[in-house]
């Protein structure tokens, strides 16, 4: 791709003049003796962080439209950022009205899973429906993709937008169960409509 | 007061002197040796020549021990457990007997002229700068700068060691 | 004499109190809250007691429980008794630096004559020079004793950058001293009644170069090489832990606000408000009578005093702030090619105006 | 005099400077021999963060390698999502639609922009310059959340799919992307004035850590590093992919290839970057984002709920993977680094029977010893910082 004419700059083959659009950026920036005396330069600098400091002062007293303060940090246990509907949090399992899971334990969220962190044993009821018997998500080994909602065929499991608790100091607990990733068909609204939006055409 | 502090400060001194030559670790006698100046910078307050108190800080105890360490600590000296030869231990008791009598002489000395005449007016202008500045560029003047012309030669010396060193390193 | 054994015990609990009690742990808060200010955070503010968290000022208080619960750690190998020793050598100076920087004038109070400066000393700024040399041991001995690379690698480097800054700062401040002609602090801060008699104005440069020295001296960025945090992880000080590493910040803390105060009393008109003379002062408040005037003009001095100390706090934090750190051979360059060089043609310049235009 | 001599040897220090050292962070070892404080030796030891990335994507389907690519270089992970998708397609033959090029071009400006601020800020961090590093992290922050409301997180973002993408951009994005950019380049202004001209910053970086331009192509040497020796070699010129060859920007190049030309180089991209995001957002085309050849994508959830055949199709190429024909292909995109390359060989399975990548940052690390003997210990900071190592990317 790129040769040399022995003198050391100039170059590209297969790149048609033109089209590459070099710009040299000022390499030897003539430091001006002003600017060699250190003083002013620290002086510039320094002006630029009291810049933020004063306006950022001013904003704690007087805030921004809109806002609770001009500094750009939240208060995380108080406050908190509001999430985009994108947001891809804890997997969780839909629960139907009548407090059975919509999940048919057909296996596929299992397969495309890439850290093979869901682990499904399925039964069939008495009406001959398949149901879980049980379904362990290891939250070790997830890593959030959202493979398992995106394969999902009957919007079991959808990536909540849960973000708290998902530490724990014991591995063992980090092993849900069903029970546990059970949620109310209502809580998770919202996503759901957020899959049908973005998956239900393949092609828009 | 003043003669408490001075015994103390004495005492501090001569302690410390004493554990700077005995010590056999290096950076302990040398540690040693700064507390000593410290002790005589201490002396020297009680004397009211404060600026010799505060150069002997600065510059003794400051600046050249502080060179001192650092050679000590780059140059990693091993910490000798070697006890000094029976000769040895000979001269360094008539080095002891010799240094105690000239000090026995010298404090007799200074007994004998004891009823020296009182500084009278010029106690009041005593060790401050301006007095130490004045005597030091009037009177004493022309020793002053040979002393500089002696550090001037000290430096070159340094210098030539150190570069002949590198001409060696070359070859 | 006991007003003068009184006098001196209320000056020496004052100082103390005002500078371990206050400025010590405030100035860690302080660095932490104004850094965050200047760099769009909001800063530490998660101690509280029961509901209350006024805006993080609790943090010293945790900081200093933590420090004191803390292991006391000495790594194997290294010299336990310089080890120990080290932080003490750091942090003493540092504290009694303050004693010959005088905080406000010369009163007459009750009959009773009042000199607000710990001990004023007739070599009152080389005492200082002298207390920071001492200063250079912790230092070195820290980094040594530690026996680890890196803590010897800083204190190394520590000990040549303040070796050769302590030359350079003291010829920076000649020229201040030759137009003053004293060396007592007291004097220099009673000479600068006039504001246009202000250190800053007469010697710009030798301002400048004394901040730029004084800032080395402490190790502060952008001359924090020997604890450089990228380069050396934590320098000297990189073996300590719990109180001993609270002293090591506690004498960097502490020498920030003795830098202040030199720089106040040489540069900034010391204890003196622009424009206004103790003799005006002493009138404005002449309705409190003659004992009551003196007190509050005192308590205005104090005060201007050190409103000007937290303005040289508060520039060596922005400074601290906003560059980034030298190489260790161009902080040296700095100083023996730039500093010093200046410094002695600021002496030269200051001699021959002296000379020739004073005299 | 030679005893003299003798007497006066210096002996050298071996140090290890990290894995677990503040300028290191933990993904790469220094064993740096010293004179003083002059480097004689560096060795670079890396494998501290090795995943085994190419040996994991090849136990896997072509569609799970994926969330692995986000690790690679977890500063800019949507390029590396590209890359990868890039050559997959490159290998089945397909050609995305318009609409997908351009979103993918979008995505991929705002990780670069996200790459180079960390890594200039990270840059002054280590140099002590704290506020300016905080000051890029708030623009990265904002460009994050950019990122975050197209792909639903931050860093870890499997965003791109074999022939498309996972979901169109959002409501509003373009407004979004603009107040954010009006934002940057306010940070950004703040942090050239505060670094590109401050004597104690060039100080630090000038003249250290300089490549001359053969060297650096006989290392191997692409991208922001590359560029900064002088060579104006950028793929996305040099072999235009997606719509680069209609967006008009330019390349910056620096002269010797020093710690300072790499941070206007990254500084000056950073700029062409952002222009390169509005000209796509301007030119952005209606229609399609995926390809509409069923086999080589997973089902819509319109056909999976309402079509058996389509839900069994789906069970298919979940269960079994896509298939592409067997057959290998090298496709490089230019990512924050450089030449990021994919190598993928395929026997026809559902799995790749091979995936390599070419990571950019890794010749850049081998160079380390090349820059730094003879230079003194601080530099070493610099240098390192403006090869932007990645330990995800270069351990793989």
């Amino acid at each position: 791709m790129t040769q040399f004419d022995g003198k050391g700059s100039q170059v590209t083959v297969g790149v048609p003049a033109g089209r590459l659009k070099p710009k040299r950026v000022r390499r030897n920036l003539d430091l001006t003796l002003w600017e060699k005396l250190y003083v002013f330069e620290i002086i510039r600098g320094m002006y630029v962080t009291t810049k933020h400091f004063a306006l950022n002062m001013l904003g704690f007293v007087l805030p921004p439209r809109g806002k609770k303060r001009s500094v750009f940090t939240v208060y995380y246990p108080d406050e908190k950022v509001v999430l985009p509907p994108a947001y891809r949090g804890r997997p969780v399992l839909v629960m139907r009205p009548d407090g059975t899971e919509r999940c048919v334990a057909c296996g596929l969220c299992e397969t495309a899973c890439p850290g093979h962190a869901i682990s499904i044993v399925g039964a069939e009821r008495e009406n001959g429906e398949r149901y879980p018997l049980s379904y362990v998500l290891d939250m070790t080994r997830c890593v959030y993709c959202g493979f398992c909602e995106e394969v999902c065929p009957k919007e079991a499991i959808v990536m909540s937008s849960e973000y708290q608790g998902l530490a724990e100091t014991d591995r063992s607990r980090m092993r849900y169960s069903k029970e546990q990733l059970l949620r109310s068909e209502e809580s998770v609204k919202g996503r759901i409509e957020y899959i049908r939006r973005i998956y239900s055409k393949c092609n828009y | 007061m003043q003669l408490l502090m001075f015994y103390l400060l004495g005492l501090g001194a001569v302690v410390a002197a004493l554990i700077m030559v005995t010590n056999k670790r290096p950076v302990r006698a040398a540690m040693s040796l700064i507390a000593t100046m410290s002790f005589l910078a201490g002396l020297y307050v009680l004397l009211d020549a404060h600026l010799i108190a505060a150069l002997q800080l600065i510059v003794y105890a400051g600046a050249i021990m502080v060179l001192f360490l650092f050679v000590i600590m780059l140059l990693n000296i091993e910490e000798k457990e070697g006890r000094l030869a029976g000769s040895a231990l000979l001269w360094q008791m008539i080095a002891i007997a010799v240094v105690g009598l000239v000090f026995v002489l010298m404090v007799s000395v200074v007994k004998l002229s004891d009823n020296v005449v009182p500084l009278g007016e010029a106690a009041a202008l005593f060790g401050t700068t301006r007095a130490v500045g004045k005597m030091l560029f009037t009177e004493y003047l022309l020793p002053f700068e040979i002393a500089s012309v002696l550090l001037l030669a000290a430096i070159v010396g340094a210098v030539i060691l150190a570069k002949r060193r590198i001409d060696d390193s070359d070859q | 004499m006991v007003a003068d054994l009184i006098e001196s015990v209320a000056k020496i609990v004052f100082i103390f109190s005002i500078n371990l009690g206050f400025f010590a742990p405030i100035l860690g808060w302080v660095e932490r809250k104004q850094s965050a200010v200047m760099q769009d955070r909001i800063g530490a503010n998660r101690a509280n007691i029961g509901k209350f968290t006024i805006i993080g000022l609790f943090h010293p208080i945790a900081d200093a429980v933590k420090v004191l619960t803390k292991e006391d750690f000495v790594p194997a190998g290294a010299n336990k008794f310089f080890h120990t020793l080290a932080p003490f050598i750091c942090l003493v100076p540092a504290i009694a630096t303050f004693s010959v920087i005088p905080f406000g004038g010369q009163y007459e109070l009750f009959g009773h004559h009042v000199n607000l400066v710990i001990a004023d000393l007739d070599v009152g700024i080389l005492f200082v020079f002298a207390l920071t040399s001492l200063a250079t041991f912790g230092v070195v001995l820290a980094g040594w004793s530690s026996r680890s690379n890196w803590s010897l690698l800083g204190g190394l480097r520590a000990s040549a950058q303040m070796l050769s800054y302590e030359v350079a700062m003291g010829l920076a401040i000649i020229g201040i001293i030759m137009v003053f002609g004293t060396l007592k602090l007291s004097e220099i801060g009673a000479m600068q009644e006039n504001f246009l008699h202000w250190g800053i104005f007469i010697q710009p440069l030798g301002f400048i170069l004394f901040f730029t020295c004084a800032v080395a001296e402490n190790k502060r960025v952008p001359f924090d090489v020997p604890e450089a945090e990228s380069e050396l992880v934590a320098g000297y000080f990189t073996e300590y832990s719990g109180l001993k590493f609270v002293m090591f910040w506690m004498s960097e803390f502490l020498e920030i606000v003795t830098i202040s105060g030199i720089l106040t009393t040489l540069f900034l008109g010391a204890w003196h408000i622009p424009f206004v003379t103790d003799a005006m002062l002493l009138s404005f408040f002449q309705f409190a009578g003659p004992n009551g005037a003196t007190i509050l003009a005192m308590l205005v001095n104090i005060a201007t005093f050190f409103a000007k100390v937290i303005f040289f706090i508060w520039l060596q934090m922005t400074i601290r702030w906003t560059l980034p750190r030298f190489r260790y051979d161009q902080v040296m360059r700095l100083c023996w090619k730039m500093i010093l060089p200046l410094s002695l043609i600021n002496i030269s310049i200051t001699g021959l105006v002296l000379l020739l235009w004073i005299k | 005099m030679s005893e003299i001599a003798k007497d006066l040897h210096t002996e050298h220090m071996v140090i290890n400077m990290g894995p677990s050292h503040p300028v290191t962070h933990g993904t790469v070892k220094f064993l740096v021999t010293l004179d003083g404080e002059t480097i004689e030796d560096l060795k670079v030891e890396i494998g501290y963060l090795h995943r085994g990335f190419e040996k994991m994507c090849e136990s896997g389907t072509w569609y799970q390698v994926f969330p692995y690519t986000d690790r690679l270089n977890y500063v800019s992970p949507l390029i590396n999502n590209v890359g990868y998708a890039l050559a997959v397609e490159k290998l089945i033959g397909i050609d995305v639609p318009e609409r997908c090029k351009y979103v993918r071009v979008i995505a991929c400006e705002l990780s670069r922009i996200a790459d180079h601020m960390t890594n200039v800020a990270a840059g002054g961090l280590e140099l002590g310059a704290f506020t300016a590093f905080l000051y890029f992290v708030e623009a990265r922050e904002l460009v994050w959340d950019l990122i975050e409301m197209l792909c639903g997180a931050r860093v870890t973002t499997n965003y791109v799919r074999i022939g498309g993408l996972k979901n169109d951009l959002p409501d509003g994005f373009k407004q979004k992307t603009l107040e954010v950019f009006k934002r940057c380049r306010v940070l950004w202004s703040d942090v050239n004035k505060l670094l590109t001209k401050n004597r104690v910053f060039i100080d630090r970086v000038r003249d250290v850590g300089t490549m001359p331009a053969e060297e650096a192509i006989a290392y191997g040497f692409t991208g922001p590093c590359l560029r900064a020796c002088g060579v104006p070699y950028d793929v996305r010129k040099a072999n235009p992919y997606l719509v680069y060859d209609r967006m008009d920007f330019e390349v910056p190049i620096g002269e010797t290839g020093d710690n300072f030309d790499k941070y206007l180089v990254r500084m000056e991209e950073i700029n062409q970057s952002m222009r390169i995001v509005e000209q796509a957002l301007e030119q952005l085309p209606g229609g399609p984002i995926n390809v509409d050849m069923p086999y080589y994508r997973w089902q819509s959830k319109d056909d999976i709920y309402n079509r058996i055949d389509s839900l069994i199709f789906h069970f298919k190429t979940v269960i079994e993977g896509i298939k592409p024909p067997p057959g290998e292909v090298y496709l490089a995109v230019e990512s924050g680094n450089g030449e990021l390359g994919f190598y993928l060989v395929s026997d026809g399975s559902g799995k790749p029977y091979k995936c390599r990548v070419r990571p950019p940052c890794f010749p850049l690390t081998a160079a380390m010893p090349r820059m730094m003997k003879g230079r003194l210990i601080a530099d070493i900071v610099p240098t390192f910082d403006m090869i932007n190592m990645i330990g995800g990317e270069c351990d793989r």
